[in-house]
């Protein structure tokens, strides 16, 4: 007992001390432990699972995690985790860890058709630039693409962006952050100029009111969710409003509960921007000198293959984008038709209900802040509708200041940092330059020391598109890094797993763990994963968050960052490069891609003297050079100055994050107001200096249904989610037995009328068919989420039960982005 | 072999079919010396169900609910312990938290319930209340019920006293 | 004191005490046997219609509210499929006690028809009282419904968990609870509980309005926060 | 939920009442000019121990038979002069049950 009881007490001294940042001094450290050897070494590092980005502290020993809790020093989420955050010191240890790249073989020979048999990266790497040279050289450089991730660190996403736009001149470039936050980051641009949120998690301990919209966040964010719930429950003024189209967690804080039918919440936007006109609350002053008012196009299609009989009938979907100027007036008018009685009726939310939701953005001494994910994003008309959120906002002055936030959370941990910021996405280049603009890619071009008018403008292929080419064989080497598509993408029978087994193709993917996609692919590349390699993330208030490699990756499994700079090596520019580019700029010639890339004199500036010798670095062992800072340091240069500003790579070793812009040192918590954000001048008031004339804009929008409504056959509404657990597919969380235990399978939610009409009971096995595809299940009539008549939830974590199989791959028609919440599904008993 | 190790072992045969193979079939580790198995090892069936992305898969049953009321010992002294009875229909919300009418300070006498950890006393500023504070309000967000689910796949992560090779008191810990 | 009788009243009564002039003593006797039997038949089938779900359930203050939530619940959907009909807990079995709760019954049918509780907000509003009624009842007949399916004589305790087994062998078989005292909420959702102490608490004992701390930390909860603020919705 | 009036005086074993033991650590924020009081008043409560004092930081664990016992002695801690603040960073509960075989 002495024994243990004193290692106990060692552990909790230096947990304190960690957090007090106090160093342990050897004496102390000798005195109190049981041993020498029972010393842990505690690191700080964010959490692996999603956007809101909290702080862990990570006990290692012998080169393995032991331990990790709540870091007491991170402002996001001051000690606390969720059940997944806590039980992250488990998530490298499933056992069966990829540690060997495994290529698909018959008689020693790669075979589309072949069995899996473990290769050295020596032959992987030579077979798989076999087959981006074969691609490239029949087809050109769009025939090849990447589909990277969120959960990438910024530099591995910044590396990636280098390789397909400067290396391979593609921009068929896109995250799965597409599949989470397209419509965000699109209205965000579309509306403000820049992308991002305004305001930051400190908004919560300052509004009076919450709204989520769609989103679940007790589930999905449970530490801002504690954030939400200290607010409400030690400060009885404050309302929290959850819209959903089923009941869920969230609720469970609710004041103002409300169930809508699925599609409508545009009604009930444009009812409150109605009521905030008809009751007389337009904050005028604001609205004048701060917003212009557009008329968007409507009747935009549904993002589907152009030959879709709904794609032929709407009347814009070649062009969604386009909006025309209008003044307030006009915008007035043509929400007027939004009256509570047609909100009601269309949403069948009780009129009261929508009455005290409106009240809550009406009234002006509310400070309100809106929150919504996937509800919105996900979403046929998903720009739409976050930009019917901006409007509310707008149009009462409720922005950019403490506690009235309109606040767009994220899925991955670095759906901001990696997607957004570096611009991993088929249109993007670093700090919100768009690649289909001259002038934006020469500046890259001069940033990568890369020759005049070598980048390619034309956009990329997004994620369903790249899923749509792939079967129709015109993306031939397809690259899938951290990310398990085969489970996440939309309609993945009809549109996915044909794209990856079509003969034409070869598909790589790179991850930790035998997820679904990798056992459709050709090879498969065994990936270091989280504290396995030194990485950066952003989160959802744009904090920049670092840590540093703890332990080594198991087997020969290596880090995207190096896959990425390794797979370089392989081709030079004579084999990728046009001639004509090579003539006029002949000292590119005969150079490997890692040269002209990150041999440039930026990335590989910094001398691995520079390491931090308490910790490992294995890729800048290998390559020589210290390759995260260079490469960060590189990138960060496209944002300093421009309202991006990142602070130097070694201040985010030592902090606990910051929140760009960093100016002067200092981070900026609140964007557009003056006194709070660098950027705007004194006497401005508030400037969204992201657009040109400094104002925000409001589009006018109606309500339009989604691309498939329940019939008389398919019967029911399918919504699909996350839960608590797991997160990511399941890759990780599905690992952990605690976590496993607690949540084995993916169910179908319904109401128990809806089962008992169809015979149904709790338990009861079914198939849930849509006209794509089905797939088997259990019925769950009484857990956690309980929808109402006519809904079914189906959380798609379970790779033994594909829940995509049966959604629909409509997508917004501007972001591109994938809606999972609304298709429609029949159940029957099995 | 620990304990836990045996009772994963007992249950695997009655798991999946796919747990077979998670026995001899992980990838890291047999593939190098064997290569002459009847079957030539295929990647997709190790680990889950489908044994191919276009397989139909059966639904194993709901698993029950555990609730033999008897503590599980932690992975870390930090971690949250799971909860090891039945948790159906118990509310949480506005109105009433029925986890803490037995696990808070006041009620633990009556119920003999373990007293939530003192940590749950100190709000965000790192400051002690006289109570439970708010941001821990909603229990399951950090403490999960558990299913007599076995996992498909097993986790190799080693506590601090297997890593020291430490016998643990009761020998028991995973 | 006498108070003056009205004339009618007095003709009315004369009427009906003299004896009759044109009908047999027979056929009154039979006859007023006969619609006894009838007044009092309809009487009890009505009732009786009165006592089923169908008839709870057919205003939609019942269905889309306690009906509802109980779906989910154990006295719904369990093992055996032996499930609780509404009036199986809240309709008395005994015919005296059965009258007496209908006619506080017909005053939840005023609320229907005067539209007291016609929406989900203004029912939620409501929840604490209605629930305080049901309590006070279940605790005045020391939870007699309940014990018309769950006996303490017929419990095995070895088949209960552990606690359960404890906490009934020390309050229920002792009497010094009843069953609601500990299981509120067991088949609709609880109303705001504050001040309501578990049964097994020592301030159960008392009237249950009595100051229990919220278990929440004091951040002026108690006192402002949970009793005077709005209901929640849900 | 008031606590206890006064601290009880068990010492800092297993108490009769269960076979637990409870071990937390706290980060205190010390005003440098009372450090020498604190640390005299500290040294002397019953199951507290200091560990490391530094630039006004000092790491206290608190081992008792309760977490009561645990959160009186915080209680305490947080109220002494010269003490701006007494932050709980670990706790940890060891019981028999914790240690029997978990499979």
């Amino acid at each position: 007992m002495l024994d243990r009881r004193d290692f106990i007490k060692a552990q909790a001294v230096a947990a304190a001390a960690a957090a007090g940042g106090i160093g342990l001094p050897a004496m102390a450290q000798t005195s109190m432990v049981a041993g020498e050897d029972a010393s842990l070494k505690w690191s700080k590092a964010p959490c692996r699972f999603c956007g809101t980005g909290c702080g862990v502290m990570v006990a290692t020993k012998d080169n393995r995690v032991v331990a990790t809790h709540g870091d007491m020093q991170a402002e996001v989420n001051r000690g606390l985790n969720c059940v997944k955050g806590y039980f992250l010191s488990k998530i490298m240890y499933g056992k069966d860890r990829l540690t060997q790249p495994l290529l698909r073989m018959r008689d020693g020979q790669y075979h589309k058709e072949g069995e899996f048999q473990p290769v050295s990266w020596d032959r992987a790497f030579d077979e798989m630039a076999k087959q981006w040279k074969r691609a490239i050289k029949e087809k050109g450089p769009d025939s090849v693409g990447m589909f990277g991730s969120g959960q990438w660190t910024i530099w591995e996403g910044y590396a990636a962006s280098k390789l397909m736009r400067g290396g391979f001149r593609t921009n068929n470039l896109d995250p799965n952050a597409r599949h989470c936050m397209a419509s965000a980051a699109v209205a965000f641009i579309r509306t403000f100029g820049m992308d991002e949120p305004m305001g930051c998690y400190d908004d919560f301990e300052h509004a009076d009111a919450f709204v989520l919209w769609g989103s679940n966040m007790a589930e999905m964010h449970p530490i801002l969710w504690t954030r939400i719930t200290d607010r409400r429950l030690a400060h009885p003024h404050v309302k929290v409003a959850v819209l959903s189209t089923f009941e869920h967690r969230s609720f469970e804080l609710a004041d103002v509960p409300m169930i809508f039918e699925p599609g409508t919440d545009l009604a009930i936007l444009n009812y409150i921007a109605n009521h905030i006109i008809q009751t007389g609350r337009v904050n005028k002053e604001f609205v004048d000198k701060h917003c212009n008012f557009r008329l968007g196009q409507k009747d935009i299609g549904y993002g589907l293959r152009p030959e879709n009989v709904l794609e032929v009938r709407a009347a814009n979907a070649k062009d969604p984008t386009d909006s025309k100027p209008i003044d307030f007036d006009a915008f007035a008018k043509f929400v007027s038709t939004y009256t509570l009685e047609y909100a009601s009726e269309l949403t069948k939310v009780p009129k009261e209900r929508l009455l005290a939701l409106a009240e809550l953005y009406a009234d002006p001494k509310t400070k309100v802040m809106s929150l919504w994910t996937m509800g919105f994003n996900q979403h046929v008309r998903g720009v739409w509708v976050n930009h019917m959120v901006y409007n509310i906002h707008l149009l009462t002055g409720k922005i950019s200041e403490p506690g009235n936030s309109p606040f767009s959370l994220t899925g991955q941990p670095s759906a901001c940092g990696t997607a957004r910021e570096v611009g991993t996405f088929a249109h993007r280049l670093p700090a919100d330059m768009q690649v289909n603009n001259p002038t934006h890619r020469a500046h890259t071009e001069e940033a990568w020391k890369l020759p005049k008018d070598h980048l390619p403008g034309k956009i990329g292929y997004h994620a369903v598109l790249m899923d749509r080419m792939l079967k129709d064989g015109k993306l031939n080497a397809f690259w899938i890094m951290v990310n398990n598509n085969l489970q996440a993408a939309p309609n993945t029978e009809q549109e996915t797993y044909p794209g990856y087994r079509n003969p034409a193709n070869f598909i790589v993917v790179s991850d930790a763990y035998p997820t679904v996609t990798a056992s459709a692919a050709d090879l498969i590349l065994p990936a270091a994963m989280w504290v396995e390699k030194e990485g950066a993330y952003g989160n959802a208030e744009r904090r920049t968050h670092f840590w540093h490699q703890l332990v080594t990756a198991p087997g020969e499994a290596r880090s995207d960052l190096w896959q990425l700079m390794e797979f370089s090596k392989r081709f030079t520019t004579d084999e990728v490069w046009p001639k004509e580019t090579l003539d006029s700029n002949p000292a590119y010639r005969g150079k490997t891609l890692f040269d002209v890339l990150f041999r440039n004199g930026n990335v590989d500036r910094f001398p691995v003297s520079e390491l931090n010798p308490e910790y490992q670095n294995d890729e800048s062992r290998a390559f020589g050079f210290y390759v995260q800072k260079g490469l960060f340091e590189e990138y960060a240069g496209f944002g300093r100055g421009h309202g991006h500003d990142l602070a130097p790579f070694d201040t985010y070793h030592e902090v606990r994050g910051l929140r760009w812009p960093v100016v002067d040192g200092k981070e900026t918590r609140w964007r557009y107001r003056e006194g709070l954000d660098p950027f705007v001048k004194a006497g401005e008031g508030v400037r969204f200096y992201g657009n040109p004339d400094g104002k925000a804009n409001l589009f006018a929008f109606p309500y339009e249904g989604p691309a498939e409504v329940p019939d008389k056959e398919f019967d029911l509404w399918l919504v699909t989610g996350r839960v608590l657990e797991h997160w990511h597919s399941g890759s990780m969380t599905m690992r952990v037995p605690e976590l496993y235990k607690a949540m084995p399978m993916a169910m179908v939610f319904m109401h128990p009328d809806d089962a008992k009409a169809r015979g149904l009971r709790r338990g009861s096995e079914v198939t849930v068919a849509s006209r794509r595809g089905e797939m088997r299940t259990r019925v769950e009539t009484r857990g956690r989420n309980k929808p109402p008549r006519g809904v079914v939830f189906v959380p798609w974590f379970d790779s033994g039960r594909l829940i995509n199989k049966c959604t629909l791959d409509a997508t917004d028609p501007i972001s591109k982005q994938t809606d999972y919440k609304k298709c429609a599904v029949k159940i029957v008993a099995v | 072999m620990r304990a836990i190790h045996l009772a994963i072992l007992a249950v695997l045969p009655f798991c999946v079919p796919a747990l077979l193979s998670a026995q001899s079939g992980s990838l890291g580790g047999s593939q190098g010396g064997s290569g002459i198995d009847a079957q030539p090892k295929r990647l997709d069936d190790p680990w889950r169900p489908p044994v191919n992305f276009v397989d139909e898969n059966p639904a194993p049953p709901i698993p029950a609910d555990v609730t033999d009321d008897r503590r599980v010992v932690r992975n870390y002294p930090e971690q949250p312990p799971v909860i090891p009875h039945n948790v159906r229909d118990y509310q949480i919300s506005l109105n009433n938290n029925q986890c803490l009418t037995c696990h808070s300070r006041r009620f633990t006498e009556g119920s003999q319930a373990p007293m939530i950890s003192i940590t749950h006393y100190v709000d965000r500023e790192g400051q002690t209340l006289g109570g439970v504070s708010p941001r821990r309000y909603f229990c399951m967000q950090c403490h999960v019920p558990q299913t007599v689910a076995q996992p498909i796949v097993p986790n190799t992560f080693k506590d601090i006293d297997s890593l020291l090779s430490r016998p643990s008191e009761g020998g028991g810990h995973q | 004191m006498r108070l003056p009788i009205p004339e009618f009243v007095r003709r009315c009564w004369r009427t009906i005490a003299s004896p009759s002039r044109y009908l047999s003593l027979g056929f009154l006797t039979l006859g007023g046997f006969v619609a006894g039997v009838m007044f009092w038949g309809g009487f009890n089938t009505a009732l009786e219609v009165t006592n089923t779900e169908a008839f709870c359930t057919s205003c939609h203050e019942m269905r889309d509210n306690v009906y509802e939530e109980m779906k989910q619940t154990i006295h719904f959907t369990n093992r055996s499929g032996v499930r609780a009909t509404c009036p199986d807990c809240h309709v008395p079995h005994k015919w005296t006690d059965k009258i007496a709760r209908k006619m506080q019954a017909s005053k939840e049918v005023w609320g229907k028809i005067f539209g007291t509780i016609d929406t989900r907000d203004k029912f939620v509003a409501m929840r604490r009282e209605l629930a305080e009624h049901e309590w006070a009842r279940l605790k005045a007949n020391n939870s007699l419904e309940c014990r018309n399916c769950h006996t303490a004589d017929s419990m095995d305790i070895t088949k209960q968990g552990a606690r359960a087994a404890r906490i009934h062998q020390q309050y229920l078989f002792t009497g010094q609870r009843t069953c609601i005292d500990c299981h509120k909420g067991i088949a609709h959702r609880l109303p705001d509980m504050n001040g309501v102490a578990p049964g097994w608490s020592e301030a159960s004992g008392d009237d249950t309005r009595a100051p229990v701390a919220h278990w929440l930390a004091d951040r002026g909860l108690a006192d402002r926060g949970l009793t005077d603020r709005a209901p929640d919705g849900r | 939920m008031p606590f206890d009036a006064e601290p009880p005086a068990e010492p800092p074993t297993r108490s009769a009442r269960g076979n637990e033991h409870h071990l937390a650590s706290l980060l205190l924020h010390v005003r440098p000019e009372c450090r020498t009081a604190v640390r005299a008043t500290v040294a002397a409560m019953p199951g507290v121990e200091i560990h490391i004092e530094q630039q006004g930081k000092m790491v206290v664990t608190v081992e008792g038979p309760h977490e009561g016992w645990i959160a009186d002695r915080m209680t305490s801690l947080h109220l002494l002069d010269g003490v701006l603040s007494a932050v709980m960073v670990f706790h940890h509960l060891e019981t028999v049950a914790d240690t029997a075989p978990s499979a």
